[in-house]
């Protein structure tokens, strides 16, 4: 059972790396690095079961609280980031997005 | 990809990556390390230096065939070089059959007769702080070094009237994050407790002077982000952590004298006791609260010169800043 | 068996994408994240040589006899530390030098510098 | 009890796991950003929340389940709280949510220009 949840989490981390490579709008990104934050805290509680030694929380504790740090920080960044600098701005904020549809 | 944001989120997922991998390979301390420093800070400070150097890459790139034929011969040649190489996961590779059994039989009391030298039972943190002392001593000199580095390059003057004008901004844009300052502010105090659990556990499990040291940085950062720099430089000063970093080298370096003192080798704790094991565990408590003193505040020195750098261009571009969104605004409303 | 060594081939082949970003890539910031994967190929090399197969993380408890090798995982752990140092060292070089000359493209920079002289 | 503690365990697993899954096909399939985040945001909380669970009623001893009680807050806590940023610089920042496209596809021309003219007009207001 706890090697079926691992494989589980193992795929959706790939699709999450998947938006990440994909994803045509920031926020998309910060988006997909968040859940595989998440994820990546859920397979390291698991593999300590799997490999019977699940003394081991502490990291995963790590990983939750950096993730949301870093999370925090792009959207702290990425609130002044200078988009007006670069020539395609309007493009890269709105047009994948409606392509997508 | 041109979009050097996408870069940055990319590295922060391969560096939560790598760190799984450690755990999988049974490297919990190094996970520890990779998961606050390579997840967290580094994505932190490549973020703030985007910010402060441009989003995009507009170079086109010349031709990579040259390149690509180096790394393809370097590559043949290293894979060619792997052949001699013992197999993955093998107990009889030459990496393990030297100096490490010894340390484990000298951490495992009683097993081979051996007796017991440091007692730690976090193998790694016995081997960091005690057999390899005068490396870790380095590695702890280097990291102040570092920080002195990043202080003579980007350290700023900073003007009293810019300060008014800096905090608000700040005001403006932290009006919005309510909940999130909320969140935070209870969180903070348990950061801190964990930070202290893991500086002093970690003879016992995972952890180290190196990893609370990253996460007591973390969680200042955390504070400096969200309630802006200057409210947190009120709080921490700047002269003080560039004075607690340098505290920080000399308390490792003055364990090793006192072990001198006592009529020891540097950096022999055995003499610091009159129990070799109890002088033992005295001296890794010291010594990793002396690199994690050091590893703080040169975290907290990179990163408040980098915000620092970025608030004063803000500030002095604000106003060609202001236009350009206005007109981006403009051109979006069209 | 040669697949014994894969770990081996996939440090080579991330050490070679890193090398690669290095050489190839003008942008100094792209430059830094290609140091920073060859820095995690080498990593990965140290710590899949301390596995031991059947080994256990090197936390002493009872009942667990085989342990992996601890060494490796110190000279990593601290040059993970001195690792995030010297990364900013470099992106404080480059935040001075995108000031000094007005951008970070390598061939830009260059320029400048020829027309300088 | 033992069998019934494994038993629950395993289904709290599994549910955990499924619930994984959707947040996961959810975040590549949905049309834009604000629907991707729902599935996020809503199945990576109860999708940890379950795994954990199932987690707790298998440790051995009490440290253990501790330490897992304070992830689950911890990710209770934050998960959450990151969402909302999320959401919220996106929408500061002036990403549409995808609402009106459907209908304004079914309809005219006419209408779609209407549709997308309103929320940019708000926006270059709110965002002088």
């Amino acid at each position: 059972m706890l090697i079926a949840a691992t494989i589980a989490i193992f795929v959706v981390m790939i699709l999450a790396i998947i938006r990440g490579v994909v994803g045509p709008t920031l926020y998309d990104r910060i988006l997909a690095v968040n859940m595989f934050g998440t994820k990546t805290v859920l397979l390291i509680a698991l593999l300590g079961f799997v490999m019977g030694r699940p003394d081991f929380l502490d990291i995963a504790m790590v990983y939750a609280l950096i993730n949301f740090v870093s999370v925090i920080g792009v959207l702290h960044f990425s609130d002044s980031f200078e988009f007006s600098r670069s020539p395609h701005d309007g493009i890269q904020e709105n047009g994948p997005a409606e392509k997508d549809s | 990809m041109k979009d050097l944001f996408a870069v940055v989120m990319l590295l922060g997922i391969y560096g939560l990556l790598s760190a799984s991998f450690f755990v999988s390979m049974d490297a919990v301390d190094v996970a520890f390390t990779e998961a606050s420093v390579g997840a967290g800070i580094s994505t932190l400070l490549m973020l703030t230096t985007i910010t402060m150097v441009g989003r995009y890459e507009h170079a086109a790139r010349h031709k990579p065939t040259l390149a690509l034929a180096v790394i393809l011969i370097t590559g043949a040649l290293l894979i060619y070089g792997t052949l001699d190489m013992p197999y993955f996961g093998s107990p009889h590779a030459p990496a393990n059959l030297h100096v490490a059994p010894q340390y484990l039989n000298d951490a495992v009391p009683g097993l081979n007769n051996s007796k017991q030298e440091v007692g730690v039972p976090n193998v790694v943190t016995a081997v960091l702080a005690s057999y390899r002392g005068f490396d870790t001593f380095g590695e702890a000199a280097v990291i102040f070094t570092a920080g002195v580095g990043v202080l003579a390059l980007l350290s700023v003057v900073r003007r009293p009237e810019e300060d008014a004008e800096i905090d608000a901004i700040n005001d403006s844009m932290h009006q919005q994050h309510l909940i999130l300052r909320i969140v935070i502010k209870i969180l903070i105090p348990f950061i801190f407790l964990f930070a202290l659990y893991v500086q002093f556990h970690g003879d016992y499990g995972p952890g180290g002077g190196f990893q609370a040291g990253v996460i007591f940085a973390v969680a200042i950062i955390l504070y400096a982000m969200l309630f802006g720099l200057s409210t947190a430089r009120r709080v921490i000063n700047q002269s003080l952590i560039q004075i607690l970093a340098a505290v920080g080298v000399l308390i490792y370096g003055s364990v090793g004298l006192v072990s001198i003192l006592n009529g020891g080798n540097f950096l022999d704790y055995s003499a610091l006791s009159s129990d070799p094991v109890a002088g033992q565990h005295l001296g890794i408590l010291v010594i990793e609260l002396g690199v994690g003193i050091t590893v703080t505040s040169v975290m907290l020195i990179i990163f408040f010169n980098f915000a620092g750098r970025r608030e004063n261009r803000r500030v002095s571009g604000s106003v060609t800043g202001n236009n350009s969104k206005n007109s981006s605004a403009t051109k979006a409303a069209r | 068996m040669i697949l014994g060594l894969y770990n081996y081939w996939v440090v080579v082949v991330l050490m070679m994408t890193g090398f690669y970003i290095v050489i190839a890539q003008g942008n100094l910031i792209k430059k830094i994240v290609g140091l920073n994967i060859f820095q995690t190929s080498v990593f990965i090399l140290y710590i899949s040589m301390a596995k031991v197969e059947g080994g256990s993380a090197p936390i002493l408890t009872d009942g667990i006899s085989q342990y992996s090798n601890p060494l490796p995982h110190v000279l990593i752990l601290t040059a993970i530390v001195v690792g995030i140092a010297t990364t900013s060292l470099g992106l404080a070089l480059a935040v001075r030098i995108k000031e000094a000359y007005g951008s970070i493209e390598e061939d830009e920079i260059q320029d400048r510098d020829n027309k300088e002289c | 009890m033992d069998t019934v503690i494994s038993i629950s365990s395993a289904f709290c697993l599994l549910l955990g796991s499924f619930l994984c899954l959707t947040g996961g096909i959810g975040i590549l399939r949905f049309p834009d950003f604000y629907t991707r985040m729902h599935a996020v945001g809503v199945s990576d909380t109860s999708a940890a929340g379950m795994i954990l669970i199932g987690l707790m009623l298998q440790s051995p001893d009490g440290i253990v389940i501790t330490k897992l009680v304070i992830i689950l807050l911890m990710l209770l806590f934050i998960n959450p709280a990151a969402s909302h940023a999320l959401a919220q610089a996106a929408m500061q920042h002036g990403l549409k949510p995808l609402l009106d496209k459907k209908e304004s596809d079914k309809n005219n021309g006419h209408n779609e220009t209407a549709h997308d003219r309103t929320p940019n007009e708000g926006r270059s207001l709110s965002n002088p």
